[in-house]
């Protein structure tokens, strides 16, 4: 009681403290009100879901690769966040959601109260949710680049992704950019293209910049696998991943509504049957169940309905989800083999190839405005305007960025590092130190 | 004083320990090796890419023992460790000079 | 804001976007309308936590048994998962709650909306919470059976017990059938016995018919111990179940009330008592303060609250808990020495053993009809009636499925798989690879 | 439906069941009411949160010692929780919120409804959060003291702590106490000092009573690295705490209105900017991007803005972060090098430091009242008061405590068992068994 | 009957297998192992302490070879285990006794 | 040329380190084993169920070295290693044959 006095007092809250115990006011408090205050907690409670997806990603990059370089990869993670969330805070989400053009935003800088309206959202209600997903599009990038990236070049590559690539893209559909004026507009509800594709395709640039990890492919050409070092890791990375999922899709509804149930349920239908699609179609294919790639095909479905999870229905979404899952198979062969590009964790098939393909599909399966429900190609044709705008949008920006970073402080570290780890050299010390063999190590030199 | 190494599959290792015990040789060292031999590896796939599981997992023995009982150890961990499978291993027996038991000092056959 | 509107545009929003920042509505909503909506959020929210759960099973099945087959548990605990919602949503969600006799629903295939009524709460959320809580009942079993399970069997069995067996036990008590038809109703609040006896009845009959892992009894009989490879692991996931509890407890209320917290209360005084309980008589009874029992002995104290957690008080709870972890310790040495079941995780002894005793306890302490607060032995015996009644109907459907099973495809690997661990045989890859051996290994064999 | 009614039936629920699909009543609910229940719910999903932050404590400090104390370390973590419920629940809540003195509390035992008044929460949902407040006030000791201290003589201090010493000082700032009566009353919005500095403090003195690690300082004094036994689980944990924080300090404010976003995003600008400070020092300072202290970082930022989250603007939020990260680097190299404070994952330094720096700056940066914003000192010397006074406190009582333990039953394992390793001599089992090795060792001996 | 035992960079070990294969020797055993040599360790800092690190981890590949092709064996792993870098490691030889192949009982060279 | 094999408790490496470096003995090769010798394991409990844990973890060290300064190696180790309480461990030598830096190609002597 007192400590809410104190409180109250200090923060000049909006609801007054009242009667007995459970006590609520007789009167006074507007059910609209109530509502607002609901919206902003649900969409708190579905930041801190988006938030929480950042632990699905470090497991799943950390489980993935060497155990040389565990320590490398979740610092990596750790500073996507921190970067993500100040990057985007100072400049990034004046550029998405400020007013401004058709192409960017320009005005309301350090979330200046007198510029920015979301409606019953608050300004750091909206802010942390959407900070939340800066940071997905730029941790994309740190699986696909993993065991071989400076850690300082990834720190500047996440700066601008963050500040700078991700936010305009953002603003073209979800800050009423070019996108969202189409005739018909782009539909991504939660993401599908604006953070996955945007994600994937820098990743893409960087894995094209990088070069494979030394080993990966043979002096025939032919790509040998490298076992990740803890499954358990990737798979709870996964499961992490799904929950968090449920703030991703359910909170882009950025209101507490009878919808959030539907979108959740959408989710998660999409999600198993991706799961389902990548285990049987990599069970037929390679003959075992292959547990990696089956988590990846539950990405995948996440993934793939992300930009529709609001506007199909539970079928649609079974079948968006089950497609995805076998559609992240071929594209992690694909990758693997024929465009031999180095991908860890499959980040660019996850997030790249289903994240086309989902957005793609809200062209056939929306059930208003979808070719399969009547709506001829209207849809379809924005939808794939906006795929195509994204993708060439962050393909130039990126390159530009590697480009740049390559040819002056460089973007790999030396192969003696490379073979040795990255956690000692780069970082100081082991992710995994042994009890007592380290500790004989360990006089200070000093 | 004789050098006994073995390498078993790591099942096995319960029943050689007690076979051992029963004939006296007390003292092992056991460590987690990995390992082939002529059989090439099985082909299995992970992640979608083909690979060959060339080095199993083993448990490499080391027994110090006198030359007396050289023998008998090899024979018994041979008996034991043995499922018949492809795998099962191998046992070298190596000379040894100079022995000591770190905490007394003493040398030789009473080291063990 | 724009995204907003075209979110509203897309899906019918209920709610009217608003003024000023932080902006309500003047008018308009009403306070019912709000709290159906509170009702729903929460609801999701819990069915978030108890999905969540299925990262708590799979850390405490994966770090209580061995690293070589640690892909292969958390293999088949993401498989609960896809399963479990799929097989729910497409037979069992019906069986449980569709329109029916006292026996099975059969009305309403598919989350039809003419046929299903859940007061404030829509479809989705309702079926997203109780999908949650089918996939529970089922990775129970992959814990008790692990390390030795045929996966392609299990998942078999993964789709029955979720879209049969565990459907028709709902049915009875909370989809309007005979248990909840009683005089005295059955009462089973969150599912000590539809849940967790259940999943542990057929975790009963799973090792039943698989039989103790190799090594697991002596020549003579006597009973080994298997130390599991990362109690980390285990004891992070009993920490993750007991804070999934409160989505499991807590949205079984089915609402958003005053209740909630109370319910929520009792969980928590019940989980803790339980891991007191089971530190203490472990302690005294083997001389060491074992660190996995007293994990088992929160999981104790959670199942044996789940049944009551609303009914019975806080002293109540704290009894119950208390009890319930004593009797876990108990339970764990009887299935070990005496009946010879080998349980690598205790699932039989923390889901059966105190399923059943949280279930009964209801009728003593249950504040409105229980034994010690004056109600007499009605409540009592229809706890009887119901335990009786799952009981019997898992032994024997369970038993069905499983000798099928054996006869057919075969429920367990060979020995050889069993010995070198199931993650390189039966999944093609190990759960934990080396840096560079493995890589050593990997020439692509094509 | 029928669940529904059985559940009104038996908990005598406040809402009414309702109309259709999605359904709500159409009058009979007050917003008042819905309110009330919208701010029990968001503080049980806060407990929650704060909960949470548990297995983020134990994931923290498990990986930043030895493998060989894995299972002791989060044995005194699942300990820390069971006995901190209980222990508060029993004499520490009475003593903090029960009605009394300016220094303590002494009416209403047992969560009493006739004693206490919280406004919109109920007993239960108030009590659950500040529950689990308590038990991490504990924690923070256990990861000083880790790796060499008895595990009962930790049971018995933890029991003190949460049961005692914490509730004294809870009473002072937020019980009604002499700090909230102040002139100008000290702000501890949610328990920088309270909180964190009581458990540093406690931690202060058992590191002292405990003496280092053997081994942690050489024959000349100098401090060796005893590294950290997995870096992956150590940023996990930070990651889980940084989430968990937005309960903790969201849920301070003890209702759902719009202040909670903003208190959220002054958190999530406090932790990075922390982050990104400790980052930039230690590189700077050590040649470096070291892991874990970025880690630790991100920590002290937390910490630091724990006392003014609601008080001070965003821009008050980076710059208390960014210098609370700075200092920690700072701190820890003190402790370790200069006070020789062998504490193994730099509690004192984040919690102890950032907790006094953090409340401190309230005394500058609040908004209202803050030095920098025209108000004067008034406020700087009850920040001052309060933290002399808690220092104070705790470190005379829990100096009394330790004194007693190690005089008595002793406070400190042998060097044998601190050698071999905390985890089979004290509680029977290795934390990460081998597969075969153990198995082979594991004749039952009766 | 000779044992060859070599400590090599961990990155090596595929070259050196492959070309092992190429001259018939089949078996072998792998270890991880930590070690150092004459070059003392770098300086490195966890958590702002300086420590050395002094042990850097490395393979140790033990291979049972008749007398015949031991020198082969040395020669192979040594070329193909270079990298010309500090650390690149050592191989020693030493004669072994008895040697038994669990799986058939049969001793010496068969045994391989 | 001796192989001198050491196991001792883990805790003694840093001790024993310090020691060889001071004889002018740099190269060390360390491996985790487990092991026991002639005291059978204590008995404890794991979920209830009683087993005697067997295996102690332990070090193996490996050092090359002349012929000439075996002997005080071995000597150095011992007095290093020893607690005095049981489980110390063992040292053992074998004398080698070939010995070659893998970098160089050096051998014998030289190789160290
Ligand atoms: N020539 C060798 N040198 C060293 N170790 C060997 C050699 N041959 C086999 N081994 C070890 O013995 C294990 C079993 O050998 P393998 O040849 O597969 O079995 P088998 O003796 O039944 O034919 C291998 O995994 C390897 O560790
Ligand atoms: N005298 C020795 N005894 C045992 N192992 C040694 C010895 N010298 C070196 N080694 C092993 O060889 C590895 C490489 O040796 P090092 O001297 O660093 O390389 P180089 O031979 O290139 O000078 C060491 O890490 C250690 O494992
Ligand atoms: N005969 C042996 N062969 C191989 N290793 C041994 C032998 N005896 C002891 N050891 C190793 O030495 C370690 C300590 O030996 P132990 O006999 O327990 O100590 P102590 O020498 O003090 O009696 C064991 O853990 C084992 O690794």
């Amino acid at each position: 009681m007192r400590r809410k006095l104190l409180v109250a007092l200090l923060a000049g809250g909006a609801v007054t403290v009242l009667g007995a115990s459970p006590a609520f006011a007789q009167g006074g408090i507007k059910a609209a009100e109530v509502q607002a205050v609901l919206d902003n907690i649900w969409i708190l409670v579905a930041a801190v879901l988006v938030f929480f997806m950042h632990i699905g990603f470090t497991l799943v990059e950390t489980g993935l690769t060497r155990a040389k370089n565990a320590a490398a990869i979740v610092m990596k993670n750790l500073m996507t966040l921190i970067i993500g969330v100040l990057a985007f805070g100072v400049i990034g989400f004046t550029l998405a959601f400020g007013g401004g053009s058709d192409w960017l935003g320009y005005q309301g800088w350090f979330l200046d109260p007198g510029y920015f309206d979301f409606g019953n959202l608050t300004i750091p209600t909206y802010f942390i949710f959407q900070a939340a997903f800066a940071a997905t599009a730029a941790t994309i990038v740190s699986g696909a680049m993993a065991e071989r990236t400076k850690f300082i070049s990834y720190m500047i590559f996440a700066a601008i992704l963050t500040g700078i690539i991700y936010p305009i893209v953002a603003h073209w559909v979800w800050g009423g950019g070019w996108l969202s004026k189409l005739d018909t507009p782009f539909i991504d509800f939660a993401g599908s293209t604006v953070v996955h594709s945007t994600g994937a395709w820098a990743a893409l640039m960087g894995v094209w910049f990088l070069g494979p990890r030394i080993g990966k492919y043979g002096p025939d050409g032919k790509p040998r696998a490298i076992l990740g070092h803890s499954i358990p890791f990737a798979i709870i990375g996964v499961l992490v991943l799904f929950f968090g999922w449920f703030g991703f899709n359910g909170g882009s509804q950025l209101a507490a509504d009878f919808e959030v149930g539907r979108i959740a349920l959408t989710t998660a239908f999409a999600g198993v049957a991706g799961g389902m699609g990548a285990l049987i179609v990599v069970w037929l294919t390679t003959g075992k169940p292959d547990v990696g790639m089956t988590g990846n095909g539950i990405l995948g479905g996440l993934v793939g309905i992300t930009a529709g999870c609001s506007a199909v229905n539970n079928w649609g979404a079974v079948i968006i989800g089950a497609l995805a899952g076998t559609l992240v198979v071929f594209a992690v062969l694909y990758f693997d083999r024929v465009a031999k590009l180095d991908d860890p964790v499959g980040a660019i098939s996850v997030h790249g190839a289903c994240g086309v393909f989902g957005t793609l599909m809200v062209g056939f399966f929306a059930t208003e405005g979808g070719l399969f429900y009547g709506g001829g190609v209207d849809q379809l044709v924005s939808q794939l305007i906006g795929i195509v705008a994204v993708l060439a949008f962050v393909v130039v920006t990126t390159a530009i960025v590697f480009f740049v970073i390559k040819a002056t402080i460089g973007l790999r570290v030396g192969p003696e590092e490379e073979m040795e780890g990255l956690d000692v050299l780069e970082h100081g010390a082991p992710g995994y130190a042994g009890d007592t063999v380290t500790v004989g190590a360990s006089f200070a030199a000093e | 004083m004789q050098l006994v190494t073995a390498i078993i599959k790591p099942f096995q290792l319960d029943a050689v320990k007690v076979a051992l015990h029963e004939i006296g040789a007390n003292g092992i060292s056991v460590s987690e090796i990995q390992g082939h031999g002529r059989q090439r590896g099985h082909t299995e796939t992970y992640r979608g890419a083909e690979y060959t599981v060339e080095f199993v997992p083993k448990l490499k023995l080391e027994i110090l023992v006198d030359d007396a009982i050289a023998d008998q150890v090899v024979d018994t961990i041979a008996t034991n460790a043995r499922t018949g499978k492809i795998g099962d291993g191998k046992i070298w027996v190596a000379p040894v000079g100079r022995v000591v038991r770190i905490r007394t000092g003493e040398e030789g056959s009473d080291a063990l």
